[in-house]
């Protein structure tokens, strides 16, 4: 099909597909009339049965918690994906990551940015690690803390130059961060098995006080190992597209 | 319309109030929709994609939602933005 | 009301969908592909929202207060871990075919067909 | 309980984490990664048999960190297991053991991530096959796809496989992202995601039209994977140039997977609130029956070695919803016979044509004309997987295939048997032409097409340098024999009447919504489970042995034909038409754009037969 075949093959069919949806979802019962009884039966048990009185994150890392254990294996397995995809190739070679003017990429960092990313690098690690093991309590978990974590170190890369970001994050040990994130959750999991119990249960005392770290058994653990996990993966996956744009150059 | 009445809660929002702000909200959100897909220069697009994604976190806070909000913040308004940016200056060179 | 939020969905949808079908450069495409996807975030929270209940989060608020659906929420976690992940993958593609291709426009990245 | 239920998918899972967590210590080690992963793999196929064989009288349900469901409300995930479920995720363990074999001397330098990259693949599957709620299923799916995607990519120095990879990325995805709308929609009207319980909840209601579309909806990221035409377009793209060993795996059991998938979502969820109907049995039976021939017609025409294999995957995908849509005990356990005799073929033929790349560094069926001679054994066993192919007796195939045929005729639709046969016949034949031009030399020395035989070269070597491929080695010659070997096996206890009754009891079983529904919400068993159709004999008659014997000579001839059309004087004057060549190349673009608009008209066409069906 040329282009404009294409745009109006679409108009028609999606119109119809799009009108089929509409049709579909005008039978819901109204927005703001959600009829259970999924959610209504988790929130009557959840804060007494798990002691976490983040609902969402209880269903993330307990009730569904076997959702999330695929989740991470699909970051992991795309941050895997990309570094297999952007490998050195044999007839590719690297420059030194040394600013050369005449090729220059990336304008250079001024004062300015470099200050202020390097004055916020610090509060982002504690933000992310916060985030990452307050899960049980807040709207936060390992998800967002890990990203948080990820999004210092990019910081590091803004407030100098690659070479650091690099060396901050050396491809072999943000890797084996990664796997044991993946792993760690999969093998909390696995624990439970040891005991005799189905895969997941959360094995660990809880403790009497609602949201305190502590007390939410296992959910405090996972949303540790996804935190790794997620900011060793999106290290990852920046740290390679960034070394495709300034270090790998086509064959001379 | 179903059966199940609005609940009220000593938390509630005024339901008017909350519906004007999802309304807004949510038209916002189409227009920016549309905005992403019809800009056509890249960069632009990027920091469309960026306020598209900082608008979708603003909604989901009106859903009640503060932990998709803050995952929408950090995944589809800085992180996918920026790698996307970092992909943009590596294809950008032998285009211009 | 009570239909607008998912008028509003199907409309990201049809968008999103205009965007892949008639794009002409493959990041421009991946982005498209992201909108799509956002769709299915405002139509997994508009369901499991209820007028007028509280986050489900007991912090601070008594247990047991009339709260919105904390399962769509976390099912919406899933969903944006997915779109990172999906698009990263997509971006390092995008980035070889380039390398291989010399142009990211997807009517000329063919080299099989018949 | 059964803790093996979760194993099968965390066992892999882990050791892809290991493998990669050691990746530095195991630097220079590459056959240490390779025994990992051939251990797990194993292992994985041995607990899944074990499986298959403790389900065989009843389902098992296990529900994950012990969240039993509460007065009919599932608040956990769970895996609610079937022998033909876990017998599906069987085999693919079985063909990554095989793929792993294969890559022992295959690929020169493997970066670490290719065993850990095919092990998520392998529980990605597993977990889709097993698992019991649809947002589960979702999640493995994705899993499933990302692995996928990224194992396609995994020669990024070819442009064949970046543009294979992207086509198969963006249209699976945009299928998935359609399946979670509908996955949203069935949770807004039923506040539930495990599939009994919504299946449960839906019956309730017959017809509700948000049903009708959330149906639609989910099952279309499985007609994508599924590579029903016509959503089928990425696959020839991905097939024919992901790594080899990998395409075993694709053509061998992922793409069945999109069936089984929506055979589970269908009669687990929808059948009851569906009502049923024949007519929707029909429209299936219409798709597959489009997605068989297309399938057999490009397959035919197909000069790529792998290529052509992909086609004959499409043909025989089709087939298999044939045998899904009849909507019958017999059908689906054909169709199941068929998918093991079928898988296991599909990949011994891929692993030839591997075999071929390595030798002689390329797929290029008329390049290769008469350079094959000295790969005997691996000729050989091609050939006989032709044969098997095209239905020979008694290879798993031979039953499955039958029983299909059986099950369309007792309903009064005997042109099916005569539609698979002409497919059967042409996707057998095509492979036995490659193995006769190729392996034997037979034939008029090919003048071809020059654009395609361009296209055909651009697949170039997996294997590194030349060194050390003056043979074949041991482990890429054993593995596709010895698949071929156990399809035989298989077909031979089918054969024997021993497989027919239990199998059939077994889809019966899969069919029964309410056995299901009470295995999973209330932990019982029926021990009758109601079969929509009545069971049908599924003993191997004389007209099914002469109809198999038939399509093995038709195979023959029209290899024959195909190999010395030039000296036959009906078609000596005849030119391979390039207008039509140019038709084809219009559908099989190459561009995404148009596949994905492929996608949208084809759903928005099923959207407006289905809503004529159901209202």
């Amino acid at each position: 099909m040329t282009p404009r075949q294409c745009r109006w093959v679409f108009l028609v069919a999606g119109a119809g597909l799009v009108a089929f949806y509409l049709w579909g979802l005008t039978a819901l019962p109204g927005f703001g009339h959600y009829p259970g009884p999924y959610g209504p039966a988790v929130l009557r048990i959840a804060v007494e049965q798990t002691k976490a009185t983040g609902v969402v994150s209880a269903v993330n890392f307990d009730y569904r918690g076997f959702d999330t254990v695929g989740e991470e294996f699909i970051l992991f397995t795309a941050a895997a994906g990309v570094s297999v995809v952007l490998r050195k190739l044999r007839e590719e070679r690297e420059r030194s990551a040394v600013d050369e003017a005449a090729d220059r990429d990336v304008p250079p960092t001024s004062t300015a940015v470099r200050t202020v990313a390097l004055l916020f690098t610090g509060p982002v690690v504690v933000l992310g690690w916060w985030l990452a093991s307050h899960a049980q309590a807040n709207p936060s978990g390992g998800f967002q803390g890990g990203v948080v974590l990820a999004t210092a170190f990019v910081l590091v890369y803004l407030a100098g130059e690659f070479l650091v970001f690099q060396r901050f994050s050396p491809v072999t040990l943000t890797d084996a961060v990664e796997a044991v994130g993946a792993g760690g959750f999969a093998a909390v999991g696995l624990v439970a098995v040891l005991l005799g119990l189905p895969y997941l249960k959360d094995y660990l005392p809880l403790g009497q006080m609602a949201g305190a770290v502590s007390s939410s058994g296992t959910i405090a653990l996972i949303s540790f190992f996804v935190g790794l996990e997620v900011a060793a993966a999106f290290i990852l996956i920046t740290g390679e597209l960034l070394e495709q744009t300034l270090l790998i150059r086509r064959p001379a | 319309m179903s059966a199940l009445a609005a609940v009220h809660t000593p938390y509630t929002v005024p339901v008017a109030m909350m519906q004007a702000l999802q309304v807004t909200l949510l038209v916002l959100v189409a227009a920016g929709a549309t905005a992403v897909v019809l800009i056509q220069d890249r960069v632009r697009q990027v920091l469309a994609l960026s306020v598209y994604g900082v608008l979708l976190a603003l909604l989901f806070l009106a859903f009640q939602a503060p932990d998709v909000t803050l995952s929408e913040l950090t995944v589809g308004a800085v992180v996918l933005p920026a790698v996307l940016l970092i992909t943009l200056a590596k294809v950008r060179k032998s285009e211009e | 009301m009570s239909v607008f939020p998912f008028v509003v969905v199907a409309w990201i949808l049809f968008v999103g969908l205009y965007g892949v079908v008639t794009s002409r450069h493959l990041v421009h495409q991946i982005v498209c592909l992201i909108v799509v996807q956002s769709s299915t975030y405002v139509l997994l929270l508009g369901v499991g929202y209820v007028t007028g209940a509280v986050a489900p989060y007991f912090y601070d608020v008594p247990v047991h207060t009339p709260a919105v659906d904390p399962i769509v929420q976390a099912l919406a976690l899933t969903d944006v871990v997915v779109e990172a992940a999906v698009t990263a993958l997509l971006l390092s593609f995008a980035v070889q075919a380039h390398k291989r291709f010399g142009t990211l426009d997807p009517h000329e990245l063919v080299s099989l067909k018949g | 309980m059964d803790q093996l239920l979760a194993l099968a998918v965390v066992v892999p899972l882990l050791a892809a984490a290991a493998t990669s967590a050691g990746a530095p210590l195991f630097r220079g080690h590459r056959r240490v990664l390779d025994l990992v992963g051939l251990g797990t793999a194993a292992a994985v196929a041995v607990i899944l048999f074990v499986i298959m064989i403790r389900t065989s009288g009843h389902d098992q349900v296990y529900w994950f960190a012990g969240f039993r469901p509460v007065r009919g409300i599932a608040i956990g995930i769970d895996f609610e297991v079937q022998p033909l479920s876990a017998g599906l995720a069987c085999l693919a363990a079985v063909l990554v053991v095989a793929a792993m074999t294969f890559s022992w001397r295959y690929f020169e330098q493997v970066a670490s991530y290719y065993h850990a990259l095919m092990l998520i693949f392998l529980a990605g599957i597993t977990g889709f096959c097993l698992t019991g709620d649809i947002f589960d299923m979702f999640v493995w799916f994705e899993l499933m796809g990302v692995a996928a995607y990224a194992l396609t990519a995994y020669r990024p120095e070819e442009r064949g496989p970046i543009q294979g990879a992207l086509n198969f990325a963006i249209t699976n995805s945009v299928g998935a992202y359609l399946s979670l709308s509908g996955i949203a929609l069935i949770y807004g009207r039923t506040g539930a995601l495990n599939m009994a319980q919504i299946g449960r909840a839906i019956a309730r209601h017959p017809g509700d039209r948000l049903v009708v579309v959330a149906f639609l909806l989910i099952i279309a990221a499985m007609l994508i994977k599924g590579a029903i035409v016509p959503f089928h377009f990425w696959l020839a793209d991905a097939h024919a140039v992901a790594p080899t060993p990998v395409c075993v795996l694709f053509s061998g059991v992922m793409v069945e997977l999109g069936l089984y998938g929506i055979a589970r979502i269908y009669w687990s969820m929808f059948g009851q609130a569906l009502g049923h109907r024949a007519a929707i049995g029909h429209l299936f039976l219409a798709l597959g029956l489009l997605t068989a021939v297309t399938g057999a017609v490009y397959c035919l025409r197909e000069r790529h070695i792998k290529r052509m294999l992909a086609f004959s995957t499409i043909s025989h995908v089709g087939m298999f919803g044939i045998g899904i849509a009849l909507l019958t005990p017999l059908g689906l356990a054909g169709t199941a016979v068929y998918v093991i005799g079928h898988g296991l073929i599909k990949g011994a033929l891929f692993l030839c044509a591997g075999a071929v790349l390595h030798r002689l560094s390329s797929v290029n069926e008329p390049y290769l004309h008469g350079r094959g001679r000295e790969l005997k054994v691996t000729g050989a066993v091609f050939t006989v997987a032709g044969l098997a192919l095209a239905g020979l007796p008694p290879f798993a195939g031979f039953a499955g295939h039958g029983w299909i045929d059986a099950s369309a005729e007792a309903h009064g639709l005997p042109w099916i048997t005569a539609i698979m046969f002409i497919c059967t016949v042409l996707a057998g034949g095509t492979v036995l032409r490659v193995a006769g031009g190729v392996f034997y030399g037979l034939g008029d020395p090919p003048a071809e097409d020059p654009q395609m035989a361009e296209e055909a070269s651009e697949e170039t070597s997996e294997t590194g340098s030349d060194e050390g491929k003056r043979h074949t080695p041991l482990t890429m010659v054993i593995p596709p024999a010895v698949l071929v070997a156990v399809a035989l096996g298989t077909g031979v206890l089918g054969v024997l009447g021993k497989l027919g009754p239990a199998v059939q009891a077994m889809a019966v079983r899969f069919q029964d919504q309410a056995a299901y529904n009470a295995a999973v919400l209330a932990g019982a068993n029926p021990a009758h489970p109601a079969a929509v159709y009545p069971m049908e004999p599924a003993g191997v008659t004389l007209t099914d042995l002469l109809v198999s014997f038939a399509s093995v000579a038709g195979a023959l001839i029209l290899a024959w034909v195909a190999l010395y059309w030039r000296r036959l004087p009906v078609l000596r004057g005849y030119r391979s038409s390039d207008r039509l060549a140019a038709a084809a190349r219009r559908f099989q673009s190459g561009v995404v754009n148009d596949y994905v608009t492929w996608i949208v008209l084809g759903l928005a066409c099923l959207g407006g037969v289905l809503t004529l069906v159901v209202s």
